[in-house]
């Protein structure tokens, strides 16, 4: 048969080999998938700009290990039949090294076991979802934010002890996002909970679900809402007349963005700020908190590599998990294997000595744990900002306890903005 | 109670909204036989021109203006550059064309007005009313919507009904050769029609935008649902896509409130099925009686 | 060539003289097939001109022709002054040009009322245009001719039988205040009591309105009877043009294009 | 079989049920009266007219027959068994055929292809032979093929088998619509104005045809056209507003004077110089 | 060329062999298919010629072109369903989304529980062929729009059972699928033919195209067989159909039946090439991309089927990716292809009307005109002139 002599010719060298696929003297081939159409696009379609500007900068001052880091982002739609095949793309023709930042439980789910099958490393997906932790199944997946689960113990934990009285509902997206923030808040919460409204995504309209809520006479709601759907479901509260306290988990409460855009919904009539007074949880500064010395390192950043726009919390939350992908890379050390990189994280990313950046919690990382960040802090938006109310809390899946971290932890960023992580030997 | 009354206010504010987007598609197909899977898109296209005049200090009343108007201009513009040619062809190839037109226009949006989540101001308060201690769970925008919707539809039963424009309209819809040799201007007709139907649909994406965060796709789920309100009503119908779209509404929010919002879609099809087993055109709309 | 005596009865001519079609050497083409080549028929204000042939001898293209539905590749078509050549159908229909075409002139879609209130609507433009009141049928008069399309009125068009279909197109026709009538086997489906009918109609209106009538028909005797010009089209040429009686006489002509 | 195809045989012998009855149907249409207690007996090899006027009810009548009415009373009954909730689709199995007012030729299909759906209830191979596509199939599909070929042979358009009905000329479309019907080899064969938009040559041929045709099978044969209707039927039926007003032979249903005066016209005498047969 | 002939020309990748045939008639096969006058002889011939280019593909082209075949792979499946569906029997499908949905969820429902995943596809396509029983019926008497509004409501409501079954179906996240490593007969037959181990990727591939391979082989056969013949008179004419003895009801049904047993294998393979079912895999724009490109492609023709995959499979990365070569910024790419995308399908539309099949078909022709004289063949399908001729004749 002909075609026996050239049959081995489309096929790439073994995975998870020599150093390595993507690697070059000069170069090292990072990429990753994000919603840059579609439904999801907004909001999430700045991350990648945010990670990107962030590796440009390091790339200016002379890259890692004198590799520059050529970055690479395709859009998924937010579909996992479309992530597969970006991914695909990524690995198997662009050949990146490793893979960072893939954002969606849905997408990078779809993708999880063709990334550890072929070897390549999957760091930092952008999601807290509880996969990304399996490190026997999954040897070369990482989480990076604080889970829902560890996010809804410590928000639920501060409210138990903070309104012991109050009836609590839950706002839940029906998805893992709502149900592993049901699980974690109910660790701490349970007896308190009067009433569960789930939303699925795409719906048009929340008001049943919030009605629901007020019908059951809940008068704390907690929301594990995506940003659109915290300002639907105070707008419909709005229409309702249904007041409450107000909780929400991080993801859904960027005071800029849904505060900035409820604020304009109501224009015309006078108010303050309807998300003021609202609860939330917090892993990394805002945007707004321009005092903050990771956010003036970041606003430099951006005005020296970004597109012009706002500086965002997505970006933000780019640039600091391009900034733990940089780390990663140095522990790596000058001849990065994608074993290697998996290795360093392992040996060097977790605790408190681990890497530190600017995220007030530190990462659960080790040979046993691929789990991201180990806590949040507690906080209230007041003036367009986020107050912390109480110390960072750590804590860790399951029935872990929850405490204080040490206070005043969190490093200063290093001079140049890049992080000095050394090697060590494994 | 409580909760019925605001499940069943909130459902017909949110059917008010799928009846509009309905009537828009029946006016569409009335005049030009055609499934308009880019209504949404245009509507959400004029849209945003109309947040941009907000943003640029018009008023609201001014921008909707602006909407409608460049709603019309639009309508003719794709009837005549790209439905056009294929209307002669195989009944399906519309139906695509107004697909891609939808897919690239969404796409258009994203490049030129960017793909984050604008809000778009509503001309009335969007908080609940009350009627004494009762919570009412319905704005005045909300009433606004509903008053608008019910303006449109009699506007639109009284043109196809009554006038003259009307029946040249719908006959140009569904013979045009006929047409033709009875005088009626038939390019010009299907013309008009799909400007009066982007109208429409403008209208429609104006007030689902009305105190509602706006981003390129926001009018998709509308489309669906919409559509569906109105198949339910008999595409031929106005007041057919009004109680439709009523029906999808009262009939989500039941859903959503009572059973989980995840049963949506599930109960819309099951409405769907049911009404086209036993009236196979909708509830208003006509079959063919006799084939032979 | 002496005209028929009944042409001697002609009706005062009105005060506005309607204007004349001149259809001349038109070529029509599908694709790769010519339908018609050169067709030139003579027409005139006041006289009914049949145009026979077999089938696919061409007669529905050239209607089509003269309507708009097809254009020519070469030859003209005037109404008076105004060059309709290429013009669009309903630019020919608002010039005064009714087509009734062959089958499915129906707007099944709409109900019988409407349908007849396309026709007026023409109707009344062109009256309205012409300053002058209307002149034609009315709805009244229709509705008197085939009282089965009266008793009709508010149904759908498409409840209609064959022959129904077919009176309501022509009634339609007569409604839009027409000075050509083209015809496209009026007869077809048509019980032959009506066909009788229907041509002493045409007969009376071509007379007393001066309207051009161009009547396509298989049925060669009848048409015949009712014309005053007889055209022959074979293979989209004209084989034969002269009046009417004569053509019926030429046996060896009608035994060779009309089968009778 | 018998000689005498030219005799209207009367509506069976005795003790011979009818090929076809169709026993005082009536069929309403909100206000209007479409059939109105009509009866209807065709026996075997006859050549039966149905006319009148229009709106007279002759489409509904034949659509009764075929299942694609429910008649709201009345019965039909096939060679003395009667038929209950008739379906069209039941038609081809009970031997009975029809044609449309107008073509009705499916447009995707050519001339063959048409005709050999006609023909389908002579099918032997199943889902399974056509899904994989096994030698039982392909036998199959040539035996219709053989079928359709010599039907189309018999209506004259042999040679225009492998075209689509576009490409064919208005009365070979006709031909090859009644080869479609001819095909399934029906005992009973309605024919809704068959000659309509035809010339007078054609018209001819169709004549021959009914002729040969009533020599296997029994025609029923709406039409406005008299010459052909004279020419070729044993017996006339003819309608007015629903109702049977006549039924004979042609020569007395001519003479009828309430047929005159409904359907002829005045000058309906003539008609007999361009007799077809 | 007729919707026959289009049927005959199908490149069919994967291996021969229908279900084999006792040995008395292997004769009578084999030589039926050496002479390619019959259907079965063309559309086995080409499924060997099919079968010898996807191997040389998949053993050529580089690992992310091999996973791009198995894309295509389940596309085409989908796609030669919908068009026996749509472009056949004439009822439109918005919603085969969901009953691609169906086989996924069943084949990832079953591959855990160790079946081989031959067999799990095939249940899940025995699952979507129930579904299809149940919508067919429910179809059967709509038309146009109204079918249309029905099956987009299924392709909207059916993954709704996903999130109300969170337990079982996963809910949001969906269910991951644990793809079958290649067997060691299949190692050993590879390397023994090629000289190295398949990868999972080329497993994969091949699982897709020998799936995608037997369906067109089998569609084609049914196309040319009597059910395709009996499906389109169907579609060209209800009441004619009827009067010539054809079941409408049962005729649609099972049309209806074996377009979503092709959307079920479909699904299935989509489950194996994604890893993953989930609600936001089968979302309306699946289903709607499927019928652009059964219609992009050309209605009605297996050939379309094939064509119009592998424009919605190669055109977004292609276009993105060329945008990016301009300058343009990942996201502003990214935003390129639909609009590309929609600009394609327009375009398309408007100057080839009868889709890609048809412009292929077209420059066929004009290409033998040119090399010789000698008519072509009758146009086919929906032609303007016939419609419009048809129009003009009596009856409606
Ligand atoms: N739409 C069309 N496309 C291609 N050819 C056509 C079309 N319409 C008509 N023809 C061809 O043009 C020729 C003239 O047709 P036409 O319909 O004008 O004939 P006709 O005299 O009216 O025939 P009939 O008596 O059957 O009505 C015929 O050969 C016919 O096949
Ligand atoms: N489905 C229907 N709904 C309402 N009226 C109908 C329907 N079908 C037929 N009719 C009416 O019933 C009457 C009989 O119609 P039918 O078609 O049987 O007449 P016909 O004798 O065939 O006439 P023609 O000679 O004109 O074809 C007509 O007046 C027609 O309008
Ligand atoms: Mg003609
Ligand atoms: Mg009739």
């Amino acid at each position: 048969m002909v075609l026996a002599g050239c049959g081995a010719g489309g096929r790439s060298e073994d995975p998870g080999g020599a150093s390595d696929v993507g690697v070059t003297p000069t170069s090292i081939k990072v990429g990753a998938h994000f919603p840059l159409t579609g439904v999801a696009a907004p909001g999430y379609s700045e991350i990648p700009t945010g990670t990107r500007a962030y590796f440009d900068w390091v790339n200016a001052n002379g890259g890692v290990n004198g590799r520059q880091i050529e970055y690479i982002f395709r859009d998924d739609a937010y579909t996992p039949t479309q992530t597969t095949q970006v991914v695909n793309e990524l690995v198997l023709r662009d050949q990146v090294f490793a893979v960072t930042g893939g954002l969606g439980t849905a997408t990078h789910g779809a993708v999880l076991d063709f990334l550890n099958s072929e070897g390549v490393p999957d760091l930092f997906a952008s999601s807290g979802s509880l996969l990304w932790n399996q490190p026997e199944q999954n040897p070369m997946t990482f989480g990076w934010q604080p889970d829902y689960e560890v996010e809804g113990k410590i928000l639920g934990q501060y409210i138990a002890q903070t309104y012991p009285n109050a009836r609590v509902g839950l706002l839940l997206q029906d998805d893992d996002f709502g149900r592993d923030g049901e699980v974690g808040v109910r660790r701490t919460l349970n007896t308190q909970i009067v009433s569960v409204a789930r939303y699925t995504s795409g719906a048009t309209d929340i008001t049943p679900q919030v009605s629901q809520l007020q019908a059951q006479g809940a008068d704390l709601v907690i929301g594990f809402t995506v940003p659109s759907y915290t300002a639907r479901s105070q707008l419909a509260a709005q229409q309702l007349n249904y007041r409450p306290q107000w909780a929400y988990s991080n993801v859904g409460s960027d005071p800029t963005l849904v505060g900035g855009l409820l604020q304009r919904l109501s224009q015309g009539q006078s108010g303050p700020n309807p998300l003021e007074g609202v609860l939330t949880t917090k892993y990394l500064p805002g945007p707004e908190e321009t005092n903050d010395p990771w956010v003036q390192l970041f606003s430099q950043v951006w005005a020296a590599h970004g597109d012009g726009g706002p500086l965002t919390s997505f970006r933000i939350y780019g640039m600091s998990e391009a900034y733990t992908f940089v780390q990663a890379l140095q522990a790596a050390g000058p001849a990065p294997t994608r074993q290697g990189l998996v290795d360093a994280v392992e040996r060097q990313g977790g605790g408190p000595d681990g890497f530190r950046g600017p995220a007030y919690p530190p990462f659960r990382y080790g040979p046993d744990s691929h789990a991201g960040m180990a806590g949040v802090a507690v906080a209230r938006l007041q003036g367009g900002s986020t107050v912390p109310l109480t110390p960072v809390r750590l804590t860790d899946n399951g029935d872990a306890p929850i405490t204080d971290a040490p206070a005043q932890e969190r490093p200063a960023p290093p001079p140049q903005g890049i992080p000095t992580v050394v090697p060590t030997g494994s | 109670m409580q909760q019925f009354l605001d499940l069943t206010l909130s459902g017909l504010s949110q059917g008010a909204i799928y009846a509009a987007f309905a009537l828009a598609l029946v006016l569409i197909w009335r005049s030009t036989r055609v499934v308009n899977f880019a209504q949404g898109a245009m509507g959400m296209f004029t849209t945003y021109l109309a947040l941009l005049a907000v943003d640029a200090g018009w008023s609201y009343w001014a921008a909707l203006l602006l909407a409608l108007g460049s709603g019309l201009l639009l309508g003719a513009f794709i009837e005549r550059v790209v439905i056009r040619p294929v209307e002669n062809g195989p009944e399906l190839n519309p139906v695509i064309v107004t697909l891609g037109v939808f897919i690239a226009l969404q796409a258009l949006a994203s490049l030129l007005f960017g793909a984050q989540y604008r809000s778009f101001p509503a001309p009335f308060g969007l908080t609940g009313l009350q009627a004494g201690s009762v919570n009412l769970a319905i704005t005045p925008y909300g009433l606004f919507t509903i008053g608008a919707v019910l303006v449109t539809m009699i506007a639109l039963v009284a043109l196809f009904r009554f006038t003259d424009l009307g029946l040249r309209l719908r006959a140009s819809a569904f013979n045009g050769e006929v047409s033709r040799l009875l005088g009626v201007p038939v390019g010009r007709m299907l013309t008009l029609g799909w400007a009066l139907a982007a109208v429409v649909g403008s209208l429609s994406g104006l007030l689902i935008a009305g105190g509602e965060l706006v981003w390129p796709a926001y009018m998709d789920p509308l489309i669906v649902y919409g559509f569906v309100a109105a198949v339910l009503g008999g595409l031929d119908s106005p007041a057919g896509a009004v109680i439709g779209g009523v029906a999808i509404g009262l009939a989500l929010s039941y859903v959503s409130g009572y059973a989980g919002s995840e049963f949506a879609g599930l109960a819309a099809l099951l409405i769907l099925v049911a009404v086209l087993l036993v009236r196979p055109a909708g509830l208003f709309g006509r079959a063919t009686v006799r084939k032979v | 060539m002496t005209a028929p005596e009944r042409r001697s009865e002609r009706p005062a001519p009105r005060s506005t003289a309607p204007p004349a079609l001149v259809v001349e050497g038109l070529t029509a083409t599908y694709g790769p097939v010519t339908a018609l080549r050169e067709v030139s028929i003579p027409t005139e204000p006041g006289r009914v001109t049949a145009v026979l042939g077999a089938n696919g001898a061409g007669k529905t293209t050239l209607l089509r022709t003269i309507s708009g539905l097809v254009r020519p590749q070469a030859g003209q078509v005037r109404l008076g002054e105004r060059d309709l050549t290429g013009a669009a159908p309903e630019t020919v229909a608002g010039a005064g040009v009714a087509h009734v075409p062959e089958g499915r002139g129906v707007i099944t879609e709409l109900t019988v009322e409407e349908n007849l209130r396309l026709g007026s609507l023409l109707g009344r433009r062109r009256a309205s245009g012409r300053g002058g009141p209307a002149r034609g049928w009315s709805l009244d008069d229709v509705l008197e001719l085939f009282p089965a399309i009266a008793e009709r009125r508010r149904r759908p068009a498409d409840t209609l039988s064959g022959g129904e279909r077919q009176m309501l197109v022509i009634g339609r026709a007569l409604l839009t205040e027409p000075d050509v009538l083209l015809l496209d086997e009026p007869s077809l489906g048509l019980a032959p009591r009506v066909v009788t009918q229907i041509f002493a109609v045409l007969r009376d209106l071509t007379e007393q309105h001066a309207l051009t009538v161009v009547l396509v028909e298989q049925n060669a005797r009848s048409a015949l009877e009712v014309a005053d010009t007889g055209v022959v089209l074979a293979l989209g040429r004209v084989v034969a043009v002269s009046e009417a009686a004569e053509l019926a006489a030429d046996q060896a002509l009608r035994h060779a294009y009309l089968g009778f | 079989m018998t000689s005498a195809v030219h005799q209207p045989p009367a509506a069976g012998g005795p003790g011979a049920a009818p090929a076809f009855a169709v026993e005082d149907v009536t069929v309403r249409f909100g206000g209007l009266t479409a059939l109105d207690a009509v009866s209807l007996e065709l026996g075997a090899r006859e050549v039966h007219g149905v006319i009148g006027p229009n709106g007279a009810g002759k489409t509904t009548l034949l659509n009764v027959c075929c299942g694609f009415q429910r008649p709201d009373s009345g019965t039909l009954s096939r060679a003395g068994r009667p038929l209950a909730a008739l379906a069209p689709h039941q038609l081809v199995d009970l031997g009975i055929a029809r044609t449309l007012q107008g073509v009705g030729l499916f447009r995707g299909l050519t001339a063959l292809e048409n005709v050999m759906v006609g023909a389908d209830r002579h099918r032997r191979a199943g889902f399974l032979a056509a899904l994989l596509g096994l030698p039982r199939a392909e036998a199959d599909r040539r035996a219709l093929a053989e079928r359709a070929r010599s039907a189309l042979a018999e209506v004259g358009a042999a040679d225009v088998a492998d075209r689509l009905p576009a490409a064919l000329p208005y009365p070979v479309r006709k031909r090859v619509a009644l080869a479609r019907a001819l095909v399934a080899e029906p005992e009973i064969l309605f024919l809704d104005e068959p000659a309509g938009g035809l010339g007078s040559d054609d018209i001819d041929e169709l004549a021959g045809l009914i002729r040969r045709l009533a020599e296997r099978a029994t025609v029923v044969l709406v039409e406005h056209h008299m010459d052909l209707v004279m020419a070729v039927c044993d017996r006339i039926t003819v309608l007015d507003f629903g109702r049977v007003i006549a039924v004979g032979d042609p020569a007395a249903v001519q003479d009828d004077p309430a047929v005159a005066a409904a359907y002829l016209g005045e000058e309906s005498a003539r008609g007999d110089e361009g007799g077809t047969a | 060329m007729t919707d026959t002939e289009a049927a005959a020309d199908v490149p069919t990748p994967g291996r021969p062999q229908p279900s084999g045939p006792p040995a008395s008639r292997w004769s009578a096969l084999v030589a039926r298919v050496r002479r390619p006058g019959t259907p079965l002889g063309r559309h086995l011939r080409g499924l060997v010629i099919g079968a010898v280019i996807v191997i040389a593909l998949l053993e050529l082209v580089s690992p992310f072109r091999v996973s791009q075949i198995t894309t295509l792979s389940y596309y085409v499946v989908a796609c030669a369903g919908l068009t026996l569906l749509t472009g056949i029997n004439g009822q439109i499908s918005l919603g085969h989304g969901a009953l691609m949905a169906v086989g996924g969820y069943t084949t990832a429902l079953l591959l855990p529980a160790g079946l081989p995943f031959l067999v799990a596809i095939l249940t899940g396509a025995v699952a979507a062929g129930i579904v299809g029983i149940i919508v067919g019926a429910a179809a059967a008497k709509l038309h146009g729009p109204y079918l249309a509004g029905a099956t987009l409501a299924l392709a909207v409501g059916l993954p709704g059972l996903a999130l109300a079954f969170a337990d079982t179906l996963g809910g949001e996240q969906g269910l991951t699928v644990d793809v079958p490593r290649p067997p060691a007969w299949f190692a050993d037959a590879h390397f023994f033919l090629f000289g190295s181990d398949p990868s999972t990727t080329q497993y994969l591939a091949y699982i897709g195209a020998l799936v995608a391979g037997l369906v067109l082989f089998l569609l084609a056969n049914l196309h040319t067989s009597r059910y395709g013949r009996v499906w389109r008179a169907v579609r060209d004419d209800e009441v004619a159909a009827e009067l010539a003895g054809l079941r409408l009801g049962r005729l649609r049904v099972l049309a209806f039946v074996v377009s979503a047993v092709c959307a079920g294998l479909a699904g299935g393979v989509l489950a194996l090439a994604t890893r993953l079912v989930a609600p936001s895999g089968f979302t309306i724009v699946l289903s709607l991309s499927l019928i652009a490109a059964v219609v992009i492609g050309g209605l009605g023709s297996l050939t379309g089927a094939v064509l119009g995959s592998a424009v919605i499979v190669f055109l977004p990365p292609l276009v993105t990716g060329l945008g990016a070569r301009a300058g343009l910024s990942d996201v502003q790419a990214a935003e390129l292809a639909p609009l590309t995308y929609g600009l394609v399908l327009v375009l398309v539309m408007i100057f080839a009307a009868d889709g890609a099949a048809g412009l292929v078909r077209r420059l066929g022709g004009r290409l033998r005109r040119r090399q010789g004289p000698g008519t072509g063949p009758p146009r086919s399908g929906h032609d303007a002139a016939q419609e419009s001729d048809d129009a003009a004749r009596r009856t409606s």
